[in-house]
C-alpha cells in the first residue's frame, strides 16, 4: 500500500474581504508520487498550494503531513517547510539576490547549514538544474526560462521531500519545457514526490501519475492520470479540454473498440505507433 | 509615527498644516522643475512613491510585538533627497489615511510635518554631514536613517506636548512624558530601521550602480 | 490584498458620486473636531456607523476591526494624558482630574474623527478623491503623478506579497538575524524591479501615445441632489442635536 | 497583388552593452494578414516587436511603413504610433490607471480626439472584448486573463490599422485562449492587419496566414504557415517542434501519399475528419 505524504482534509478558506476562496477541499498526495492539480486560472490553485506549506491557514479543515494535523507554531511550520518545498509561479518575485549562487544560498543558510554544507548544496542543486555555468551571473540578466531553473534550484538546495510547483511550464518555450520535464524526471527518479499545478492538459496527461481536477475552489476529483482526462463530463464542469493525443485515440478506439485492450497511449510516440498499427505501415 | 484622525485640536491641526504647506510647495515647484525638463520622470516619481508606500506596509520585528513598520523616511531622503521627499511623502501619508485610516486628514499636516520634513532633511543632513567627514557608507545610512526616525518621534512628541500641556509642569513636563513612553518603541525601531536601511543602500550599491547613479545618489564616474 | 480598498470597489454605495461621500465624510469630521466632544462625539460614531454598516453594507466586524486600529496609539498616549509630572518638589507622577476630562475629550473626539475616516476608506476608492485634489489647487502634475503612484502602490504590493510567501517558502524571517536579512533583501530586490517596471511602463504607455501627459476620462457620475440633501440634513441634524445636548448637560 | 504595410529592411540592433541583438533582419507585413512571429524564448522577438511601433531605432536598416522609410522625429513616430498599436506581453506594463474606464481612454485621448468622440471609441473598444461589465472595476483587482483584454481594449480604442500583440496567449488558459482568438478573428474580419509574436507551434499553426520562423535575432524564413511548420529542418534550427495535428497528419500522408492533395489540416476537427476517411467510421 501507498502512503500518504501530505493531505488536505475538507479545507475552507477565504481572503479578507473577498469572495474568492477554497471550499471543502480534499487532496492527498502519496509519497513518491507525481501528482497534478489542474484547473482554470483563477480558480484557486495558488491559495491551495499555499496551504501546502502553511503559508496561508485554512479557516476550516485540516492539513496533515504524515498523518497529523498540522499546527501553526512557528517550530511546526519550520519543520514542514523543511520538508515541502513550494516554487511559485513568476521567477522574478522569489530570485532577491544579485548573482546566481547567492540566490540559491538563501534556503540553506536558512536551515543552519554550515558553510561547507551549503556550498556542496548549491553546487549539487545547480548540477541538477544543469545551470552551473550560470553560478556567476547576475540574476537580472537571466532569460526568462534560466530565471525559473534558478528559482527551482534555490529550493532544491533545500532538498525537500515534497517538491511543489506551481505552473513550472508557464512561459517556457518548448525546448524550456523539455528541458524542465527531465530535471524533474531525475527528481522523481530519486525519490522526490512532486505536485505541479498547471492548466495544460496536455502535459498534466502526458507526465503526471494522478490528477487532481480543480475548479471553482475545490478538486472535483483526483484519480490516475487517463482516467480523469477522459471523463468529457468532468473536463467540462472544470472548463477544461481533452488533450490532443487522447482525443484522437478515442477516435481510434470507438472504431475499434479492440484496441481500448492496449490502453490509451501516454505520449506523442506512442500514439503515432498506435496509428501506424491501425493503417499500416507506408505503402 | 501618525498621529491619529482627530487627536489634535483644531487650532494645532490647521497650524501644522500652515506649517507644512511651504515644504510640500516647494516640493512640488522642484518636482514641476524636473518634469519640465523631462516629462517622462513622471514615471520615476510615481515609482518612488509607490515604494515609499509597500516600505510602509512592511512589517518590521519589533521588540514590543505588536506590528510596526519602517518609515522609510531615510531611505527616502538619502535616494530622492528631501525637497522630493516632501511631496512623495505627503502623497503617501495622504494615501495611508484615505486607504488604510491610518494617520488622519485633520492630523495629515503635523504628519507630514514630522516624517516627510523634519525626518528626511534631518536623516539627510546626518548622511551629507558624516560623508563630507570622510565617514562610511554604512556609517553615514545607519546614523542617517536611525536619527531621521528618531527626529521624527521626537516631532511627535513635541507636537503632542504643545497640544496637552501638562496640568502642573505644562509644555516641558508634557514632552518629558511622551518622550519616554514613545521612546520604548521608538528607539529600538530607530535602530532596527537605522541596520535595516544600511542592509539595503549596502545590496543597492552593489547590485544597482547606474540606478543610483540615475538618481545621484552616488555622483556619476569621472571621465 | 487592501481588505479596506476592495470594499471601497464593491460596496453598495461605490458608484455614488465621490463628492456626496466626501462631503458626508468631510462634513462629520469637522463637526467631530470642532463641537465638544463629550456630547457629539457619540452620536457621530452611531451616525457613521450606521452608514457605513447599514447604509453601504460594509460588515461590521471589517469597521470594528478597523476602527480598532488606531487603539495602539490611544492606548499608548491617552492615559498619560491624565497623568501630571510635578517638578515643584522632586520629580512627582499625580494624577490629573483636570487631565482626565481631557483625556476622556479626546479619546472621544479621535473615535468620532476616525469613524469619519473609515466610512470614507470603507465606501469610497482612494482614486476617486484624488481629483478632487486639483479643485483645491494642486498642480496637475502632481494629481497625475499620484493617480499613477495609486495604480503602481497595488502592483508592488502584490511583488511584495508573493515575495515574502517565496522567503517564507525558503524559511526566510525566522528569527530578528534572519528577518532583517530576509527584510532588506526583499526591500531591495523591490527597488530593483519598481525601477525596471518603471521603464517598461515608459514603453508601454509611449506606444499608447504618452508624451509626458496622463490625461485620462472618468465615467460619468451625476451627483444626486437627494443624497447631497440628505447629507447637509444629517449634517444639520447632528450639529444641532449635539449642541442642544451640549447645553442641556451644562 | 497584395500591399506590404509595414516592413523591416535590413535592420541591427544591439542593446548598450549586450550581447543579444537582431541582426540583419527582414520582415514584410501585408494589408489583412495574419502573420506570426514564431521563435523560442530569448530570441528577440520583443525587441524586433519594439522596432515596427518605433520604440527602438536599429543600428543599421530601415523600417519602412507603406513603403516609404519611418525617419525618427517626434511627429513621424506619433503618427507611426496611431497606426501601429503594440500591446506587450505583460498587461501591468500597460495599464496605469485605476479603473477600466478611465484607461481605456488614455490613447484616444493622446490622438487629440474629443471626449464625445473617445467615450464612444471606449464603448466599441470595450464590447470588441466582450468587458463592457469590467467598466468600473479596479485594474488591481481584475484577473490576468482580465487585465490582458483590458489592455488589448485600451489599444483597440485608439483604432490603428496593425495590431501587433507580444505573446498574446502567455499565461492564459485554454478558456482565456479561446475568448482571445474569438476576439482577435472578429478584428482581423473587420480589416486589421494582426501581428503576434508566439512560441506556441500549434497556435501559429491553426492562426496565422503567415508565419516568419525567428531564431537568434533574424527571420530565418516567412511564408504560408503550414509550409514553414513542414519544413523540419528549419524547425530544427529554432529549436521548435512540429505542431501535433500536422505530425500526425503526416503519418498519415506519408502512407496514403493520395492524401496529400487535399492539403493538410488545420485544425483539431479538421484532422478528425482525416481520419475518419482513412479509417472509415466506428464499427
Amino acid at each position: 500500500m501507498t502512503s500518504i505524504a501530505l493531505a488536505a482534509n475538507g479545507i475552507d478558506y477565504t481572503y479578507p474581504g473577498e469572495v474568492r476562496a477554497l471550499k471543502q477541499l480534499d487532496l492527498t498526495i502519496e509519497k513518491g508520487q507525481r501528482l497534478a492539480i489542474l484547473g482554470a486560472n483563477g480558480s484557486g490553485k495558488t491559495t491551495l498550494l499555499l496551504h501546502l506549506n502553511g503559508t496561508l491557514r485554512p479557516s476550516a479543515g485540516r492539513i496533515l503531513i504524515d498523518g497529523r494535523p498540522l499546527s501553526y507554531d512557528r517550530r511546526s511550520l519550520v519543520a514542514l517547510r523543511s520538508r515541502v518545498g513550494l516554487v511559485l509561479q513568476e521567477p522574478d518575485d522569489q530570485l532577491f539576490s544579485a548573482n546566481v549562487y547567492q540566490d540559491v544560498s538563501f534556503g540553506p543558510l536558512n536551515l543552519g547549514l554550515s558553510e561547507a554544507a551549503t556550498r556542496s548544496r548549491i553546487d549539487a542543486a545547480l548540477e541538477a538544474l544543469r545551470i552551473s555555468h550560470l553560478r556567476d551571473r547576475a540574476t537580472h540578466m537571466l532569460s526568462f526560462g534560466q530565471k525559473k531553473r534558478v528559482a527551482i534550484a534555490g529550493m532544491l538546495a533545500m532538498q525537500p521531500e515534497i517538491l511543489i510547483l506551481d505552473e513550472p511550464t508557464a512561459g517556457l518555450d518548448p525546448h524550456g519545457v523539455n528541458h524542465l520535464l527531465s530535471v524533474l524526471h531525475r527528481l522523481h527518479e530519486t525519490g522526490t514526490t512532486l505536485v505541479f499545478s498547471t492548466h495544460d492538459v496536455d502535459l498534466a496527461y502526458t507526465w503526471a501519475d494522478q490528477i487532481a481536477v480543480f475548479a471553482d475552489g475545490t478538486v472535483l476529483k483526483q484519480g490516475e492520470a487517463a482516467a480523469m482526462l477522459a471523463d468529457r463530463e468532468l473536463l467540462r464542469t472544470a472548463r477544461l479540454k481533452m488533450p490532443l493525443i487522447l482525443e484522437i485515440a478515442e477516435a481510434l478506439y470507438c472504431r475499434r473498440p479492440a484496441w481500448a485492450a492496449i490502453g490509451p497511449p501516454r505520449s506523442k510516440d506512442a500514439l503515432l505507433h498506435l496509428l501506424e498499427q491501425t493503417i499500416g505501415g507506408p505503402q | 509615527m501618525h498621529i491619529m484622525e482627530g487627536f489634535l485640536p483644531p487650532a494645532h491641526a490647521a497650524a501644522w498644516t500652515a506649517a507644512a504647506v511651504p515644504f510640500v510647495v516647494a516640493g512640488s515647484r522642484s518636482i514641476a522643475r524636473i518634469l519640465k525638463e523631462n516629462p517622462q520622470a513622471k514615471l520615476l516619481l510615481a515609482t518612488s512613491g509607490a515604494f515609499a508606500f509597500v516600505l510602509s506596509a512592511l512589517k518590521l520585528p519589533s521588540v514590543t510585538g505588536s506590528c510596526s513598520h519602517p518609515t522609510g523616511t531615510g531611505l527616502g531622503a538619502v535616494l530622492f533627497g528631501p525637497s522630493v521627499m516632501a511631496v512623495a511623502g505627503a502623497i503617501v501619508l495622504l494615501f495611508q489615511a484615505l486607504l488604510l485610516a491610518h494617520g488622519g486628514i485633520t492630523t495629515l499636516g503635523a504628519n507630514v510635518f514630522s516624517m516627510a520634513i523634519v525626518g528626511p532633511w534631518i536623516a539627510y543632513g546626518v548622511f551629507r554631514g558624516i560623508r563630507g567627514l570622510r565617514g562610511s557608507l554604512a556609517v553615514a545610512v545607519f546614523f542617517a536613517a536611525m536619527l531621521g526616525d528618531l527626529a521624527t518621534y521626537v516631532t511627535t512628541s513635541v507636537q503632542i506636548a504643545l497640544a496637552f500641556p501638562d496640568p502642573a509642569s505644562g509644555f516641558t513636563g508634557a514632552l518629558l512624558k511622551f518622550t519616554s513612553i514613545f521612546a520604548f518603541t521608538q528607539i529600538p525601531l530607530a535602530i532596527i530601521e537605522g541596520l535595516l536601511t544600511v542592509i539595503i543602500i549596502n545590496l543597492l550599491s552593489q547590485y544597482s550602480r547606474s540606478e543610483l547613479v540615475g538618481l545621484r545618489f552616488i555622483p556619476g564616474e569621472a571621465k | 490584498m487592501l481588505t479596506s480598498d476592495g470594499f471601497a470597489w464593491t460596496n453598495r454605495w461605490h458608484r455614488h458620486h465621490p463628492a456626496e461621500k466626501g462631503l458626508l465624510a468631510g462634513g462629520m469630521l469637522v463637526l467631530a473636531v470642532t463641537l465638544p466632544a463629550p456630547t457629539t462625539a457619540p452620536i457621530i460614531i452611531a451616525v457613521m456607523f450606521v452608514t457605513t454598516v447599514l447604509g453601504a453594507g460594509i460588515p461590521a466586524v471589517t469597521w470594528l476591526r478597523l476602527m480598532a486600529l488606531p487603539s495602539g496609539f490611544l492606548i499608548t498616549s491617552v492615559p498619560f494624558l491624565a497623568l501630571s509630572l510635578n517638578f515643584s518638589s522632586g520629580l512627582q507622577v499625580v494624577f490629573s482630574p483636570q487631565g482626565l476630562e481631557v483625556a476622556l475629550s479626546v479619546l472621544l473626539r479621535s473615535l468620532a474623527a476616525v469613524s469619519c475616516l473609515t466610512f470614507l476608506t470603507l465606501t469610497t476608492p482612494t482614486i476617486d478623491l484624488v481629483p478632487l485634489l486639483r479643485r483645491v489647487g494642486v498642480p496637475p502634475a502632481v494629481v497625475e503623478i499620484m493617480l499613477l503612484t495609486y495604480r503602481l502602490v497595488f502592483v508592488f504590493l502584490e511583488r511584495a506579497a508573493t515575495g515574502h510567501q517565496a522567503q517564507i517558502a525558503r524559511q526566510g524571517y525566522v528569527g530578528l538575524r534572519n528577518t532583517l536579512r530576509s527584510l532588506g533583501l526583499l526591500v531591495t530586490s523591490l527597488f530593483q524591479r519598481s525601477l525596471e517596471r518603471s521603464r517598461r511602463m515608459e514603453i508601454g504607455l509611449t506606444a499608447r501615445g504618452f508624451q509626458g501627459e496622463l490625461r485620462v476620462l472618468a465615467p460619468k457620475r451625476s451627483i444626486s441632489r437627494a443624497r447631497v440633501a440628505s447629507a447637509a440634513g444629517l449634517l444639520l441634524g447632528v450639529a444641532a442635536a449635539g449642541l442642544v445636548l451640549d447645553a442641556t448637560v451644562r
